[in-house]
C-alpha cells in the first residue's frame, strides 16, 4: 500500500474528496495545516505592528490506496486540485508496510 | 410615538401666533402660555433609552451578521457596521436631522428643508415636543435619539452585500443611501407640526365666532398639513416598521440582486463562523430594542410601558413560533432559528409597540415568526437571490406584517389602543378599512421609494468605483483585502 | 424593595373602601383621595431596571454558563436559556403575574388566583403600587419587571443538568417549574396587601371610637392576612434570595441527581471551552444585577441607592474573598474563581441590597466567597454529584448565607435600615432572634416546596419524554443532536 | 459636570451658617430654607449612567485590551481589569471617597481627610450636590458613580503592561495607585465647595452692609479657597480627561519603561488573538462612555443631553479622521484603527463634552484621531518603548488633546457653553488664553503627579514582589502561569 | 524503526495515551483532524442551508517506536481503541529511516 | 526525495523556517500538533475540577527534500530548534517515493 499525501487549496477539498470516492476510495484524512513556499503571503497591519504572513492555509489530505491505484489517485487529485495558479500544492507519494482497521483487526488492503 | 414628531419650533411658533392672534377675541382672558419646561423623568429615560439603540447597532447588530458569515469576512461586517455609524451619525447633525425634521417648504411632504442644518440655533435649552400637548424633552437628546435610527438603518441593509461588496464600494454607498432614501422616508412617515400647534389650532376653531371661522379654519388646515405624505395619509408607525425595517430590507435585496451572488454560493458550504457570536448579537438587538420601541414613546408614561410589554411578549411568540415550525419542517429546533424568530418578532412589533395590547401582540409576533420562516427558507430558495443574511426574509418581511398588523391590532376592541385625535383629544372612531389601506399605501411608498432610489444609487456607486472584489480576492476573504486584518489568530 | 409587591388594587378597593367607611366619622374633614400620579422618575428607573434584568438573563447568563461547557454543546446552554426566557415570558402575561399577583381567594397564603389572566383589565393607565404610601408606577412596567424575574429563575436551574439534559425534556420542564414552583413562591414571599391598604387600615384602627374599634380592628387583620405565607412569617427579600436563587439552587440539585451524570465525568477532561465567554456572562451578570438589585425598590431613591453601593461592595468583597481563599488552597488565584466569587456575592447580597448597610455588605460578601467555594470544592467532590455548573454551590448556597444574613445585617445597630412598619409609620424595633428564625423559615418553606415539587416534575418529564439522550448522542454533543448546528465553524 | 462636585455637607454647612449668620441683617424677611429634596428623573438617569460606567469596564475595557494580545495572555488581562475594579470599590467606600470628595483640611489643596472614611455618616438620606444651586441627588448614588470612575482608571493602566507583568506585583501596585495618585488627582482637579456654599456667599456679600463687607468677603474668599488646586486654577474637565486619561496614560508609559519590553518583542509577530473581543470592548465602551460622560452633568437636563451628543459625534469623527489617515499612510483602513480612533475620541471628548458645542466636538475628534494616530505608529515605533496596547499613545496624549482642546472650544463665540460663574449667576466673561494656560497647568500637574507618583510605585513594588516572570514563563503564558488555566479549549 | 499512526475516535485518545505509555513508549504527537469514511456523518441546518457533514473529528497519534515494538504498540492501540462501531479507525505503519533528539543529538533509538 | 518531520516548540518556528530558507529549501508544510514526551505538562484547575494536561503545543514541519540535501536540513533544524531543555522535539526522515506538482505536473525534485 502507498499513502499519498496532497497539500492543496482549502476551497478545492471537496472537489477532491468526490474525485477520490469516484475511484472507489472510500477513506481520507484531512488536516488543516499551514503552507509555506512559492506562493507569496500578504501583509498584516495593527496599528503601529506590520507582519508579514509567509504561511498560507492549506489542507492536508492522506489517503493510504492499494499500490495499484496510486496512479489514478494522484491524477486524480491533480486533476481536482489545479488551479494554474502558485500555491496549487504538492502530492507525495511514500510507502505503507501495513495497515490495520481498529473495529475488526483487518489488515492491509482489507483494511483500507 | 413616533407616528409624528416634534415639531420644529420655527414651524409651530408661526402657525401658532397666528392661531393666537385669530383666537385672541375668542377668550380674552386666557394667561400667555409659559415655555414648558421638560420633566427629568421624560430626560432621563430618553437619555437611556437612546444608549440602547446604539447598544443594538455596535455591537449587537454587527456580531448578529458577523457570526453568520465566514471567519475571513468578520472583521469586514464589524468594520462596515461600525462604519455605518460613524459616518451617519456625522452627516447627522450637518444636515441629516434637518431634511429629516424640519419644514420642507414646497417639497414639505416628501423632505424637510435645511434650516437646521448643522444644528444652527439648537442649544442645551432648546425643547423639541412629544406626543402630549405641553410635554417637551431637550432637543438635543431627540437629536440623538433620532440619530441611533438613521445609524442603525443603513446599517441593516450590510446583512444583504455581506462577504463581498467591498469596503469602498460601502463607504460611498451608505452616506448617499442616507441622504436620499432614509432622511426623505423618516420626513415623509414621522413628520408632522406637533400636538400643541395641532390643539390650539382645534381650540382655536372651536371658539371661533363666525366671522373668523374661515381663517381659523385655514389656520387648522395649514397645521394639518404640515406634516410628511405617508403622516397626512393617517399611516400610523409607532418605532420605525416602514421608515426602518422595510426600507432597509426592500434597499437590502436590491443589493443582493445587482450584486450577484457570493462565489461559491451554492456548491460551497457557508455555515455561520460563530452562532455564539449571533446570539450575544441577536439578544443584544432584544435588549436594545426596548430603548429603540419603548423610547419611540419619548415620555417615560404609560404608553413607554406598553412598548416594553410588546416588545417583551411579541418577540418571544415569534422565537416559539419559529423554533415549531422549524421543529415541525425540518426535525430540530435550532439556536440560529430562535433568534431570528426573535428578531422576526421585533421587526414585526415595532410599529405596533405603544398600538396593539399585550395579547395582540403575542398573536402578531407568531405570525411574523411562521411568515418569516417561510420566507427564510422556501422562498428564498425558490427564487434562488443570495440575501446572505436574510435581510429581506426578515426585516422587509416581518416589517410588512407588522405594518399591516398594526392597522388591524390598534383596534380598540381588539384591545388596541386606538389612535388619539388632537383636535378632538380622544381616541378617534376607528374604521379597519381605513386604517389598513393607510397602512398599505406607506407601505408600498416605501418599498417604491427605496426600492428605485437604492437600485440608482448601486448603479452610480458600480459606475464609480465598482461593487465588488476580485474572485481571488473574494475567496481570500475580505478582512485581509479590505482591511489587512485577521479577526482570529489562536 | 420586593419584601411585599404592589397589591392587587381590586383588593385594596374593597378593603380600601370598607376602612373609609369605618374610618368616617373619625376624620369628616379630610377629602376624598385622588388617585395617585406615577412620578415619571420612578418610572423612568424601573424601565431601564428592567432592560437591564434581561441583560442579566441574555446574554449574560447564557454566556456565563455556555463559557464553562464543552464546545460541542455551547449552543444547547444557549438556547435552553433562551427558550427559558421566551416560554416563560408568555405564560407570564398569560396566568404567571396573576398566579404571583393577585389575591389568591382561599388559597391566598399560597398562590394566587386568575383575575388578572391574560392581564384582563390592565391599561397603560393601570397603576402598581410602590413600597411608599401614595406612590405608584404603572402597572406594565410592574409587570415587565417582575417578569424579568420569572424568566432568570428557571434559566438559572438549566447549568444544573448541563451537556446532558435533552432539549425537549427541559423544553417540558420549565414551564411546569415555572406554574408549579416559582409562580407559587414568588406569591408566598413577595405577596402582601401593599402600603396604602395597610397605612388605610392602621389610622382608621387608631382613629375608630370605642363602638368602631371591633371592626377597624377586623379590617387591619383583613389586610395583614392578605399576604403569602413567608410574609405573614415577618421574612424579608429585598430582591429574591429566596425566590431566585435558593428556589433554582435546589431544583438545580434534585436534577443534577435524579438525571445522573454526564458520560466521562470524572474519567475525561472537561475543561470551560471559553472562559473568555464565562467572563463577558459574569460581567453583564453583575451590571445586570443592579437593575435586579436596585430595580427591586420599585422607585429612583435612597433605597435604590443604597441598593446599588450594596450590589457594588459586596460583589467585588465576594471575589476578592474567593481569590485569596483559592490562592491558599490550591496556590493560584483563578479568573474563573474571581467571577464565581462574585457571582456569589451577588446572590448573598440579593436578599441584603436594600436592608444592610455598605460595611454590612463588604462582610457579607466575604463569607458568601469562602463558603460557596468550599461548597463548589471540597463539598462537591466530597458528595460527588454532577452540579455541572455549581448551581447549588453558588446560588443555593450563597442564597442561604444572603438570606440568613440579611436578617442579621437589617440591625440597625450593624449599620442596616431596620424594617420598616407600616402601621406605626416608623421602623420597627428590631430582634436579632425573631428576625433571622423568620429568615430560616422562609429558607425551609423555600427548599421544601422546591425540592419536592421539583423532584416531582422531573419524574413527570422522564416519564413523557425521557431526560437524557443516548450515550453516543451525548459524546457527539446536544449542538448537533437536539439542534442540527454547530457552535463555531473557524 | 465633574469640573467640581458636590461639596462636603459639614464644610458647607459650617461656611452656610457663618454666612448666613453675616447675611442675617440684609435679608430679614428670607424664610429658612428647606433641605433641597431630589429630583427623581437625575436619581434614574445617575443609577443608569453608573451602570453604564460599569458596562466600559467589564467587560467593555477589559475585551477591548483582551481581544489585543496573545491567545495565552487572554485570561491574565480579563484577571487584571476585573481586579482592579473588585479591589478598587472596596477601598473606594474604606477611604477612598473620604481622601478624593471630603475637605483635607490643611492639605485641602491636594487631598481630602479621613472624614468620610467607612462612609460615616452617610444614609440613603443623605444629599450629594450637583451643579445647579440646591439641586441634590441621594450621596450614596454619587458614591457609586464616582466609585466607577475610580475602578476604570487604574484599569487603563494595565494595557501597558499587558503580557508580561506579573499578577502579584499588579495585585499590589493598584490599590497603591489609587490611594497616593488617583484620589488627590481627583481631589486637586474636582474638589470644589459647592454651588449653594458658593452662591450663598456671594449673595451674603452682595447684601452686605459697608460694616459687614469684610467679614462677607473673607467667608466668600473661604468658599473659594475650599477647593483643589487644579480646581483653584480655574481648570475644567467636564468628565475626565486629566484625571481619568492624561493620568493612567503617563502612568501606563511609566510602567512600560520600567518593567521593559515583552520576550520576544520586535522578533516574533504579537498580532492581536481576537480582533472580535476587541471590537465589541470597543463599542461597549462607546456605550458605557455616555454613562461616564452625560452622566458627569450628575442631572438629566440639558448639560447631559449636550454631553451626549459630543459624545457620539467626536468620537464617530475621531473613528473616521483615523480611518481616512490609515487609507491614506498605510493603504487601508483597518477595523482596529476605526474602533482605536473611536476611543481616542472618546478620550478627547470626555474634559470638552459639556463645554464644546457639537460642531466643535467633531472638529475636536478629527484633531485627536489623526495626533494619536501618529503617535502609536511613527512616534512609538520612533522611540521603542513597549507599550503593549497604546494606553500612552491614546489615552495621554488623547488626553491632552482634549484637555487643551476644551480650553479652546469652550468658548461662546466657537459654539461652546462659556462657563458659569456662581458668583456673578450667569456665564463668565472668556479669555481664551487664560483659559488655555490654566488647562495647560493642570495637565503639567497631572503629568508630573502620576508620572512621578507611578515611577515611585513601581519601584516599590519591584523590590517587594518583583515585576515580571521567568521569561519561559512568559513564553508559557501569563494565564496558565499566573492563574493555572487557559481561555480557551475548543 | 517504524512510524505509528493511528487514527481513532477523540474521546479515545487518553486510553490510547495510556496504553501506549504502558509500554514504556514514552512519546508520542497528536493532530486533531477530519476523517472520512464509512462512518456517516450528519446534516447541519442554518435557516434555509442544509450541508450534509461527511468529515468527522478524529485524532490522529504518531508514536516512532523501534521496528521491535511495531506489534505490540498497534495491539496496544486496537485494544485501547475499539468500540466495535464504524468509525473506530486505522492504524498505519511505515518506516522511518533516522531519528534524531534536538536536544541532545541523539539519533534512532536512542532518540525516541 | 526525503521527508524531514520536525516536532518542534512554536516559538521556534520562525528561526527554523528562515534556517531552512537560507539552504535554498523553498517550501515546507507546518502543522499545529500537541505532544507527549519527556516533557513535564502542568495543571489546570476550575472551581472544584483539577486537569493533569500532559499534552504540550508543538509545531511539526514537514519538508520535503532531495535525498542529498537531508543531512544539512537535519543540522539547520537542529541548530535554529535547539534550546537545550526537555522539550526541544524531534527530527524524523522517511522516504518519499514520488512527488508532483500539482500546478505544473512537474514531478520530483523538480516538483519541491
Ligand atoms: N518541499 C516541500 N515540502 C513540503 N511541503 C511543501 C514543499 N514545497 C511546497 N510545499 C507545500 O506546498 C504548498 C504550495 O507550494 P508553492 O511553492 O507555494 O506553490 P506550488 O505548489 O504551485 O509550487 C506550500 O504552501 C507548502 O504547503
Ligand atoms: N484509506 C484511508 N486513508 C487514510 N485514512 C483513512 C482511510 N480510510 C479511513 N481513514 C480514516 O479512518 C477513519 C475511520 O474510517 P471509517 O471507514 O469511517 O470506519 P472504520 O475505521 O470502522 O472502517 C476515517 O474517518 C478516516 O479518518
Ligand atoms: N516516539 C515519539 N514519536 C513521535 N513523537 C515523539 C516521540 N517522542 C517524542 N515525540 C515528540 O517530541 C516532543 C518532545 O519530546 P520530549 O520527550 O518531551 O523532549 P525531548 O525531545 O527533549 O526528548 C514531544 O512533545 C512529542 O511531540
Amino acid at each position: 500500500m502507498k499513502l499519498v499525501t496532497a497539500i492543496i487549496k482549502p476551497f478545492k477539498l471537496e472537489e477532491v474528496r468526490s474525485a477520490l470516492t469516484d475511484l472507489g476510495l472510500q477513506g481520507m484524512t484531512v488536516t488543516e495545516v499551514k503552507g509555506y513556499g512559492r506562493q507569496k503571503g500578504h501583509t498584516e497591519i495593527y496599528r503601529g505592528a506590520e507582519y508579514a504572513v509567509s504561511f498560507l492555509p492549506k489542507v492536508k489530505i492522506e489517503v493510504v490506496v492499494p499500490s495499484g491505484s496510486v496512479d489514478k489517485a494522484v491524477e486524480a487529485i491533480v486533476r481536482a486540485a489545479r488551479t494554474g495558479q502558485i500555491g496549487d500544492g504538492k502530492i507525495f507519494v511514500s510507502a505503507v508496510d501495513q495497515a490495520v482497521r481498529v473495529r475488526t483487526g483487518e489488515t492491509d488492503d482489507a483494511a483500507i | 410615538m413616533n407616528f409624528g414628531t416634534p415639531r420644529r419650533i420655527a414651524t409651530a411658533a408661526i402657525l401658532g401666533g397666528l392661531v393666537w392672534m385669530l383666537a385672541a377675541p375668542a377668550f380674552a382672558q386666557t394667561p400667555t402660555p409659559t415655555p414648558p419646561v421638560p420633566n427629568k423623568g421624560d430626560t432621563a429615560w430618553m437619555l437611556s433609552a437612546t444608549v440602547l439603540v446604539l447598544l443594538m447597532t455596535v455591537p449587537g447588530l454587527a456580531l448578529f451578521y458577523g457570526g453568520l458569515v465566514r471567519t475571513k469576512n468578520m472583521l469586514s461586517i464589524l468594520m462596515q457596521v461600525f462604519y455605518c455609524v460613524c459616518i451617519v451619525s456625522v452627516i447627522w447633525v450637518l444636515y441629516g436631522y434637518s431634511l429629516a425634521f424640519s419644514e420642507g417648504g414646497s417639497f414639505n411632504s416628501f423632505v424637510g428643508g435645511f434650516s437646521k442644518a448643522f444644528l444652527i440655533g439648537i442649544t442645551p435649552d432648546s425643547m423639541a415636543e412629544t406626543f402630549s400637548d405641553g410635554v417637551v424633552i431637550p432637543e438635543m437628546v431627540y437629536i440623538c435619539f433620532q440619530m441611533t435610527f438613521a445609524a442603525i438603518t443603513p446599517a441593516l441593509i450590510v446583512g444583504a452585500l455581506a462577504e463581498r461588496m467591498k469596503f469602498a464600494a460601502l463607504a460611498l454607498f451608505i452616506p448617499l443611501w442616507a441622504t436620499f432614501v432614509y432622511f426623505p422616508i423618516a420626513h415623509m412617515v414621522w413628520y408632522w407640526a406637533g400636538p400643541s400647534a395641532t390643539v390650539a389650532a382645534a381650540k382655536a376653531l372651536a371658539a371661533a365666532g363666525p366671522e373668523a371661522k374661515a381663517a381659523a379654519q385655514a389656520a387648522m388646515d395649514a397645521v394639518s398639513a404640515n406634516a410628511g405624505l405617508a403622516f397626512q395619509w393617517g399611516a400610523i408607525d409607532f418605532a420605525g416598521g416602514t421608515v426602518v425595517h422595510i426600507n432597509s430590507g426592500i434597499a437590502g435585496l436590491m443589493g443582493a440582486l445587482l450584486i450577484g451572488k457570493r462565489v461559491g454560493y451554492g456548491r460551497e458550504a457557508m455555515p455561520p463562523h460563530s452562532l455564539t457570536m449571533t446570539m450575544i448579537g441577536a439578544a443584544l438587538l432584544w435588549v436594545g430594542w426596548f430603548g429603540f420601541n419603548a423610547g419611540s414613546a419619548l415620555e417615560a408614561n404609560g404608553s413607554a410601558a406598553l412598548a416594553m410589554l410588546n416588545t417583551f411578549v411579541a418577540t418571544a411568540a415569534a422565537a416559539l413560533a419559529w423554533l415549531v415550525t422549524e421543529n415541525v419542517v425540518k426535525g430540530k429546533p435550532s439556536l440560529l432559528g430562535g433568534v431570528t424568530g426573535a428578531v422576526a418578532g421585533l421587526v414585526a412589533v415595532t410599529p405596533a409597540a405603544g398600538f396593539a395590547g399585550p395579547m395582540g401582540a403575542i398573536i402578531l409576533g407568531i405570525v411574523a415568526g411562521v411568515i418569516c420562516f417561510i420566507a427564510c427558507s422556501a422562498v428564498k430558495n425558490a427564487l434562488g437571490y443570495d440575501d446572505a443574511l436574510d435581510v429581506f426574509g426578515v426585516h422587509c418581511v416581518g416589517g410588512i406584517v407588522g405594518a399591516i398588523g398594526t392597522g388591524i391590532l390598534v383596534a380598540p376592541y381588539l384591545g388596541g389602543t386606538g389612535i388619539f385625535d388632537y383636535t378632538t383629544g380622544k381616541i378617534a372612531d376607528y374604521s379597519m378599512a381605513t386604517q389598513v389601506i393607510a397602512q398599505i399605501k406607506a407601505v408600498c411608498l416605501t418599498l417604491v421609494w427605496s426600492g428605485v432610489g437604492s437600485a440608482i444609487l448601486y448603479t452610480v456607486v458600480r459606475a464609480l468605483v465598482g461593487l465588488r472584489l476580485g474572485v481571488d480576492q473574494e475567496r481570500e476573504g475580505l478582512d485581509l483585502v479590505d482591511h489587512g486584518e485577521r479577526a482570529y489568530n489562536y
